[in-house]
């Protein structure tokens, strides 16, 4: 733990000089003439050592009081950082929302009226930008919606060795912390666990969060059961009611494109808000209860040794076709992603499983790789978890929308009737179904896609539609806050936005020049500016890893940097 | 001749100028003609002396831009200030026109049969059906073959001289009173010429029409015209019968003219008679065997065949003249002998190297001692390089002498094709055409070539500035002694210059001989026709021509 | 004679069968150019994993979808498919090809027949009067006109149109897709499925679909059809003055032919050519408009499908469309010359 | 005094407007009043525009987002919290430079290509065409995207940026120059002073560009401001289908536009995309009516009379005032006395 100490020490001084920064109200003149102290050298490589850390310490602390060096100055200085620094930062315009290059203005801006940075921004179209983004950008963009709604979903991702950023962070304190929660089963340990590890990811920063979006929905003054949003960031179709009659038909528009109704297929948000509606889980989440709840099973259990999950699976379940639904359909979905492994498919979330067994049509147990792995249950619920009809899917190769369709494989809580894919869907409600979702509230829903959110913000002010869900700029929700003909209905979000850096090629001469650098960037960001400004709101600030919401949530981030 | 027919169409003291960007240009100025009925008025001038104004004047097809003065009368009809429907009746009825270029006063798009009966529907109180029986009639009596087939013809599917005839049957449709035919045969070849003329000529006899003759041609004018008026700058200088006009003449210009008008058979000038060097037949300039030049059809059709199977040769110092009508493959030929044509097949040895085959630079250095002129005055010079730089761009193509050696020699030319010196920093659009072809002919001769191309040099020229032109080139050739291909489809021109003429037809070489044996005695039947063909400017001559052409047929 | 005419109506049949089979190396030029352009700019696979797998997850889809192996064997590959008639699956919906081709096909072809109807209106009529008053106040004025419709980009014009009569404006016309929803699926249902909605509307034979389709469609006709007729002022202007000025043109009036009559039989016909023969070049120009205009009003056209397509870096589906392009280009470019044919009868003899 | 005359008509855009006519002449003056704005705004917009092109505060205050024009933003502020005159005002500024290097790069490789396509011929020729032709047949659009993207590989870094958009546009412009020119060097070819040449001995090098190229640019100003105007539109295409230039390091209309059209449209903020919009119109606007200007002047056919249309006109033109030149040396001094005299023969005359 001798690193956390070196650096607990770091931050407190940071943190004092944090203050600092706040205090002089974002003086501009005076950031600007700052200057690098001659001995910065002498401080920074003093500081390689805890002991003379603690006097470093001493010094800012007193440098931190003469007004004249704040935080991130300090921190610079002392690392014998030259100011300004050169920063080129990417960004991609539009991946995450049209508010990208709004974003990172204000971003440069705020990094550049400390004085301390000059900063170029270079925004670059998606698919370049994701080729390009491990081997040659070092300070960069990125966004994420989660799995699963699960703490371990922000966080083992990002800071295992060989994460997906390819950032190059590796430190085996961290790596150990992840693997360690990972088994705890006590949620509350490993509640503490994982705002530990925030903690300690906070001091080295390999990314930097940023924001946390909300769920929005906007809804007809005439729909009186909105749509349930709570953190399994999931869209349910089944409660939502208008006009307080529980046959008519619900319009609902989206700019979440389908990739295909097959789970082996799709790896994104439409196709999964789709898959969630039409097909049963395993495990689910029933409305207001973001924890995995038993769907086709009855109840399921990891054994004694906790390699192997079974399951016992309700009896007499039929798909709306009329097939059999049992522990082979199970087996059969599990088995065919695997094999399908398409590679645009989510078969690299079941990492966990070894193999699928089926002792009786009723009971299918899971055999995992490590024993007690806590996200087991929310990988079942994830979007590789949704079951298909083994009588209509293809074991070996993705199966067509127009013949799933045309078979009605379905057994969710919706069937769908008409499917014109990225145009308009419709959808009955099952009556078979019988799940956590509970009995349809309404008599279908017709969903839009839109390519344009304007259409859809239009229509939605007309009564064009009755629900419009994903993604409205934070112009169009501002304005329809303010509209009589419709509610803005918010909910908890999972998506968070952050900035990613290459702890290698990033500027600075050593490691340490480069965790100032980070730090002195953290420093100066103002989160507040981002989400008020830019995202009127419908972002709000991320102080940590973890969004707010979701057990261990903290906020380590805004603790070391900007308090 | 009785007493004179009443007078027809009269024109008083008529004016016409144009609004241009600059001052007015007077293009007419205060010419008064009248024309008989049945009668032939041949008005003469050259480019740009307001005869074809003057007539479209009459008929109100002029642009906006135009002022017209004075008056012309049809009978008691004032034409000049109608408008509109007014002078649209009398267009096509009373007067109707016949075009120079019949390939394009042909709607392409339309049939024959189609634009005739557009004329008589426009005038004529009659069904289509009966126009169309009409049409057909008109076809027939302008000797066009199969009527009832050609009525249907678009005008791409007619030869020239066949989209010329119905042009004359659209003319004759509604029996007007007056036909005014602008340069109705200077587009056609000189066979089908005296076949157009003829047909005017019967026209005029059967139907009674008085006939409005624009022409440059004085042939022409000699074989058709009772009276003529010559015009010049826009004015009308001279008026009379024919005979009259070319007996005795009054006005210098018409001197001049009738003096530059060459003459098939008649006495080659004192200045170019003297021979310098007599031709030496062992030594040849070019030698052609066999020579076959096709060019690929469009996609679909057989290939083209411009020469078939011609052996020639030119000796040194020798002008040959290439003979025939278009199309008959002279130009290809030409083309052939100075390497800008690659032959087919056969033979062709220039200066003693043979073409086919020849590398790139050894056609270069051979090119040194080439020489072409070309048709076309107005594109023959670079329009970016002064006069100097175009006649010495050989020299430094070749590198051969110093900056002031080729000021010297540009200087010398000039001189040589008797244009002042201070030309030399002129531009070619500054220049005259006949100045700009005595430019081109310098260049050729820049290098001092063995041999020289000449095609059809003169025949972009009116005739008084082709005289000049053609004494300047017979002279140079007398003092440099280049063997000469002159490619010419003009006889009267041929028999000044040539020593010895070939004749071309449809790329077949078809005679071959001194000038004297082809101009005098030729042998073969398509010969003979060419020169029947030509209208030789003598009224007394013609007519005899004439009348002996007629008991033949 | 009429024996020649059988014989040159036969060339005339050959000369098409050339173009025709010219057909066969540009599209092939096009394909392999797209195909190699778009190996250059990256895979489907990063572009919609991309910010989500690491680096050797990425690597490993790649190579489990065939992208890591040689690119010659990649686009024989492709090649021996198409011809077989096979063009593979989009990527990012797992559509058929065949299947966006022929739906977002026909609903391009029905927004250019829209927007020409449009163009072939206003176009023809001022073209007509701009050269009828040449150089006098009503020329300048429709030259202006065109010349204004032309530089407005597709996109502003459409802006501004939506502006007008959108929702914030008069709120009188629809101001995207094809249809609404209603129609849609109502149409969906009575099982009318030909992709062209006017052609189902009208065989519902229902106003309220047929006049819904019609109301969908004028935004979107208009905006494309001024820009369009920007080019045909112009074209049948200048052509119009050319043919005014022919020799056959004086003709016809020294025969006596009555003004009208040789505008509109003679110089109208004659100026049809060129004309034709342009358009049939700026067909690919029509379908930039139309990229733009379907994205502007979310009309879910072949343009803007491919513009989607090459965003998510989906080879097969844009390959695909680019060769459905191409045969439409040159299709079209073909039944040009069959108007010209009609139109020209130096060309059918 | 016909020196000061002729050395006045040596500037181009005085001979040019020497020679049209009545409401011509407006549109060309309209035109290059435009452009002389435009090119003036491009050039002088660090001075003319109120606030830096990426600014959103003023004295540590926010402009704040979509703001109406009022007297501190004339034409309002836009979602991004820019001034909407100054990023206007820099967009100029973009716009000017990707229209100079896209012109000047297709004008060089297409006349180039075009020049040696044409005077060579052979299978050189036939591949270039059927590979032009097939660009040519491609949407243009498209093709410009594929190419910027492979080009900066999406990126758009202020001049990185403006490079990809100028060199798409090239690739698209490219075969368009490259068939205009190369049908024109066809006809050159064959004109009588170039054959004069090649019979001459001269080297195809000396032939092409000695004689063929000068006759040919005859026809590239026309294309040229066809070219420079649809340079702009691609330009605002692209940026407006997201491939634009980085909006903090340069102002582009097209992005700005689409940037407006993603929200603010549908929420009654008009001002964010219509100027942008209009200045795009007003540019484009502006090359076209010079285009449409030179191809009058160019086109004899189409040059300005006040009046109407007989196919005669230009045979007119040249018999009536080309006689002028041919008198007075050819013919002799007894019937050149009934003449005046013969005066310079004017330019257009001889043509």
């Amino acid at each position: 733990m001798a690193f956390s100490k070196k650096f607990a020490a770091a931050l407190a001084v940071a943190a004092t000089a944090g203050l600092v920064l706040s205090a002089c109200g974002n003086s501009k003149h005076e950031d600007t003439e700052t200057t690098t102290p001659p001995a910065a050298d002498e401080t920074a490589a003093a500081e390689t050592t805890p002991a003379t850390g603690d006097e470093a310490g001493d010094e800012t602390e007193a440098a931190g009081g003469d007004e004249t060096l704040t935080g991130a100055a300090k921190v610079l200085a002392d690392a014998g950082v030259a100011t300004p620094v050169a920063l080129t930062i990417q960004y991609n315009p539009d991946h995450y929302g049209d508010a990208s290059a709004e974003e990172y203005g204000a971003i440069k801006e705020q990094l550049e009226e400390t004085g301390l940075f000059t900063v170029t921004l270079n925004s670059t179209e998606w698919v370049t930008y994701s080729q390009e983004r491990i081997a040659n950008y070092s300070i960069y963009q990125l966004g994420w919606f989660p799995d699963y709604p699960d703490a371990d979903n922000y966080l083992s991702v990002f800071f295992s060795k060989d994460n997906f950023l390819g950032n190059k962070f590796d430190e085996p304190a961290v790596q150990a912390l992840i693997d360690e929660q990972r088994v705890t089963t006590d949620e509350a340990a490993r509640a503490e666990l994982i705002s530990q590890l925030q903690s300690l990811v906070a001091e080295y920063l390999p990314t930097l969060p940023l924001l946390q979006g909300r769920q929005v929905a906007v809804i007809g003054t005439n729909v009186n059961e909105p749509p349930v949003l709570d953190a399994s960031f999931q869209f349910r179709f089944a409660n939502i009611q208008k006009d307080n009659d529980p046959t008519a038909v619900v319009k609902v528009g989206t700019t979440d494109m389908v990739t295909s109704l097959d789970p082996a297929g799709s790896y994104d948000n439409g196709s999964y808000l789709v898959q969630t509606n039409v097909y049963p889980m395993v495990l689910s989440f029933a409305p207001g209860n973001p924890v995995p709840t038993p769907e086709l099973a009855e109840s399921c259990e990891f054994s004694e040794d906790g390699a192997t999950y079974t399951c016992k699976i309700k009896d007499g379940l039929k798909w709306a076709n009329g097939n059999t639904l049992d522990a082979n359909d199970v087996k059969f979905t599990f088995d065919r992603q695997l094999t399908i492994a398409d590679p645009e498919g989510p078969s690299s979330l079941l990492g966990s499983l070894d193999s699928v067994t089926v002792p009786d049509p009723l009971t299918v147990e899971f055999h995992l790789n490590a024993p007690n792995d806590v996200t087991w249950e929310q990988i079942l619920a994830s979007p590789v978890g949704p079951v298909v009809d083994d009588e209509v899917f293809s074991a070996t190769e993705l199966t067509p929308d127009a013949d799933i369709v045309a078979a009605n494989a379905f057994a969710g809580a919706y069937t769908i009737k008409t499917w014109k894919i990225n145009e308009v869907a419709e959808f009955t409600p099952n009556p078979d179904y019988a799940g956590v979702q509970g009995t349809p509230q309404n008599g279908g829903i017709i969903m839009t896609y839109y390519k344009e959110s304007s259409n859809m913000r239009l229509n939605i002010e007309s009564g064009e539609d009755d629900v419009a869900w994903r993604s409205l700029t934070a112009t169009d929700i501002a304005s329809l806050e303010s509209s009589d003909a419709v509610e803005v209905v918010y909910g908890p979000g999972g998506e968070i936005r952050y900035i990613v850096f290459n702890v290698e090629t990033m500027p600075g001469d050593t490691p340490e020049q480069k965790l100032a650098i980070r730090q002195a960037i953290a420093m100066s960001i103002d989160r507040d500016e981002l989400s008020e400004v830019v995202y009127a709101g419908t972002y709000s600030p991320l102080c940590s890893y973890v969004p707010e919401g979701l057990p261990g949530a903290n906020t380590a981030v805004c603790d070391l940097y900007n308090q | 001749m009785t007493s004179p027919a009443p007078v027809l169409l009269e024109a008083t003291n008529l004016s016409v100028s144009f609004q241009t960007d600059g001052p007015p240009v007077r293009a007419v100025k205060r010419v008064s003609f009248e024309v008989r009925k049945g009668e032939i008025l041949a008005i003469v001038g050259e480019s740009g002396s307001g005869k074809t104004v003057s007539s479209r004047a009459m008929v109100g097809l002029l642009p906006r831009t135009a002022r017209i003065e004075g008056e012309a009368r049809i009978d008691q009809t004032e034409l000049i200030g109608l408008h509109g429907e007014a002078i649209r009746r009398v267009r096509g009825d009373r007067i109707a026109m016949i075009f120079q270029e019949p390939s394009t006063a042909l709607d392409p798009v339309r049939t024959a049969g189609w634009q005739i009966c557009e004329a008589l529907l426009s005038h004529q109180n009659i069904s289509r059906k009966e126009a169309m029986a009409r049409a057909v009639e008109l076809l027939d009596l302008v000797g066009i073959p199969d009527p009832e087939i050609r009525v249907h013809s678009y005008p791409h599917q007619l030869s020239g001289g066949q989209k010329q005839r119905v042009m004359i049957a659209m003319a004759i449709s509604c029996d007007p009173e007056v036909i005014i035919a602008d340069e109705p045969t200077t587009a056609l070849d000189v066979t089908v010429q005296a076949q157009i003329l003829d047909l005017l000529h019967d026209l005029r006899e059967r139907l009674g029409t008085a006939i409005i003759l624009i022409t440059h041609n004085m042939g022409v004018v000699a074989d058709m015209a009772d009276r003529v008026a010559v015009m010049f700058r826009g004015e009308l200088v001279e008026q009379g019968t024919a005979e009259q006009i070319f007996n005795d003449p009054q006005h210098p210009y018409t001197k001049h003219l009738l003096g530059s008008v060459p003459r098939l058979g008649g006495a080659r000038p004192a200045t170019m008679d003297a021979v310098a060097a007599p031709p030496v037949e062992a030594e040849l300039a070019l030698s052609v065997r066999h020579l076959d030049v096709f060019f690929p059809g469009r996609i679909g059709s057989p290939p083209v065949k411009a020469v078939k199977d011609v052996s020639l040769e030119l000796h040194r110092h020798e002008i040959l003249a290439l003979v025939g009508e278009s199309g008959s493959g002279k130009t290809t030929l030409g083309r052939c002998a100075v390497g800008l044509q690659l032959p087919t097949g056969g033979e062709l040895t220039v200066l003693g190297q043979e073409l086919r085959g020849i590398r790139p630079a050894a056609l270069r250095a051979l090119r040194r001692r080439l020489a072409f002129v070309f048709q076309d005055p107005a594109s023959s010079l670079n329009p970016r390089m002064s006069v100097a730089d175009c006649i010495s761009e050989p020299m430094r193509v070749h590198r051969t002498g110093t900056k002031a050696e080729r000021e010297a020699r540009v200087a010398e030319l000039l001189d040589a094709v008797e244009l002042p010196s201070d030309y030399a920093n002129r531009y070619p659009h500054e220049l005259s055409g006949g100045q700009r072809q005595r430019v081109s002919l310098a260049r050729a001769l820049v290098m001092d070539p063995e041999l020289l191309v000449a095609d059809e040099p003169t025949s972009a020229l009116d005739v008084s500035v082709q005289a000049k032109v053609l004494e300047v080139f017979v002279r140079l050739q007398h003092q440099m002694g280049f063997a000469c291909l002159f490619i010419t489809h003009d006889l009267a021109v041929v028999d000044l210059l040539a020593d010895r003429i070939a004749v071309m037809r449809s790329g077949e070489l078809v005679e071959l001989g001194s000038r004297e044996e082809v101009l005098r005695n030729p042998q073969q039947q398509y010969t003979k026709d060419l020169i029947e063909a030509v209208p030789i400017p003598d009224p007394v001559v013609q007519k005899a021509r004439r009348d002996v052409r007629r008991g033949k047929a | 004679m009429a024996t020649k005419q059988r014989s040159s109506s036969a060339a005339l049949l050959r000369y098409l069968g050339v173009r025709l089979a010219l057909v066969v190396p540009t599209v092939l030029i096009l394909v392999t150019l797209v195909f190699f352009l778009m190996r250059v700019i990256g895979d489907p696979i990063s572009a919609k994993l991309g910010g989500q797998l690491t680096p050797d997850e990425l690597e490993r889809r790649r190579e489990a979808a065939g992208y890591n192996r040689p690119i010659f064997v990649q686009y024989f590959e492709y090649l021996g498919n198409v011809v077989q008639g096979d063009f593979g699956t989009a990527s990012k919906d797992n559509r058929k090809i065949l299947d966006v081709v022929l739906t977002n096909g026909a609903a391009t072809v029905e927004l250019v027949c829209w927007s020409l109807i449009i163009a072939f209106l206003v176009g023809i009529p001022l073209g007509r009067l701009a050269a009828r008053y040449h150089d006098r106040l009503a020329d300048v004025t429709i030259r202006f006109f065109a010349v204004l419709v032309y530089a407005a980009p597709v996109f502003f014009l459409g802006l501004v149109l939506k502006l007008i009569f959108g929702a914030h404006g008069l709120g009188i016309l629809p101001t995207s897709m094809r249809v609404s929803r209603t129609t849609e699926l109502a149409l969906a249902d009575l099982g009318y499925d030909s992709h062209f909605m006017i052609v189902d509307a009208l065989r519902s034979g229902q106003w309220v679909y047929i006049s819904d389709v019609l109301k969908h469609a004028i935004l979107p006709a208009v905006a494309l059809g001024l820009m369009e007729a920007g080019i045909f002022i112009r074209l049948i202007r200048i052509n119009l003055l050319e043919t005014l000025r022919t020799d056959y043109v004086v003709a016809a009036r020294a025969r006596g032919v009555a003004e009208r009559r040789v505008v509109s039989k003679h110089a109208f016909r004659n100026a049809l050519i060129p004309v034709v023969t342009v358009m049939g070049m700026e067909i690919a120009l029509m379908l930039c408009g139309a990229i733009l205009t379907e994205t502007t009003f979310e009309w879910p056209g072949l343009g803007y499908a491919l513009s989607q397509y090459l965003l998510a870096r989906d080879f097969v589906a844009v390959q695909g469309i680019v060769t459905a392009i191409a045969l439409l280009v040159a299709v079209i470019s073909f039944l040009i010359d069959v108007i010209n044919a009609l139109v020209d009868p130096r060309v059918r003899y | 005094m016909p020196t000061l005359k002729s050395a006045l008509r040596k500037i181009p855009g005085v001979k040019l407007l020497g020679t049209t006519h009545g409401l011509q002449r407006l549109m060309l003056l309209i035109g290059s009043g435009i452009m002389a704005l435009f090119v003036l705004v491009a050039i002088f917009a660090d001075s003319l525009a109120p606030y830096a092109l990426a600014q959103r505060k003023y004295q540590g205050e926010f402009f704040g987002k979509q703001q109406p024009p009022s007297s501190d933003h004339i034409l309002g502020t836009t979602v991004e919290g820019y001034d909407v005159l100054s990023r206007v005002i820099y967009g100029a500024r973009t716009a000017l430079l990707v229209v100079i290097m896209a012109v000047a790069a297709s004008i060089v490789i297409g006349v180039a290509l075009g020049v040696i396509s044409g005077y060579l011929g052979g299978w050189l020729d036939r591949i270039l065409v059927l590979i032009m032709d097939a660009v040519y047949a491609f949407p243009s659009l498209l093709l410009a995207i594929v190419v910027a993207i492979v080009i900066s590989g999406g990126s758009s870094s202020g001049f990185g940026g403006m490079m990809a958009a100028s060199l798409s546009i090239t690739v698209v412009f490219v075969p368009r120059y490259f068939r205009v020119v190369r049908n024109a060097t066809l006809s050159a070819k064959s004109l009588p002073y170039v054959e004069a040449a090649k019979v001459g001995g001269a080297r195809p090098g000396r032939i092409m560009f000695g004689h063929v190229l000068p006759n040919v640019s005859q026809s590239i100003p026309v294309l040229l401001t066809l070219n420079a105007s649809e340079a702009i539109l691609t330009l605002a295409s692209l940026g407006f289908l997201g491939f634009g230039i980085e909006p903090t390091s340069a102002s582009e209309w097209g992005r700005d536009l689409s940037t407006a059209t993603t929200s603010d449209l549908t929420n009654g903020i008009w001002w964010t995309s219509v100027y942008p919009g209009l200045a795009i119109v007003l540019v484009v606007t502006g090359v076209t009516l010079i285009g449409e200007s030179l191809n009058d002047v160019l086109n004899p056919l189409l040059r300005t009379r006040g009046g109407t249309t007989t196919a005669d006109e230009r045979e007119l033109e040249e018999t009536v005032l080309g006689s002028q030149a041919d008198m007075p040396d050819d013919v002799p001094a007894a019937v050149a006395g009934h003449v005046t005299e013969g005066a310079e023969a004017p330019e257009g005359g001889a043509r």
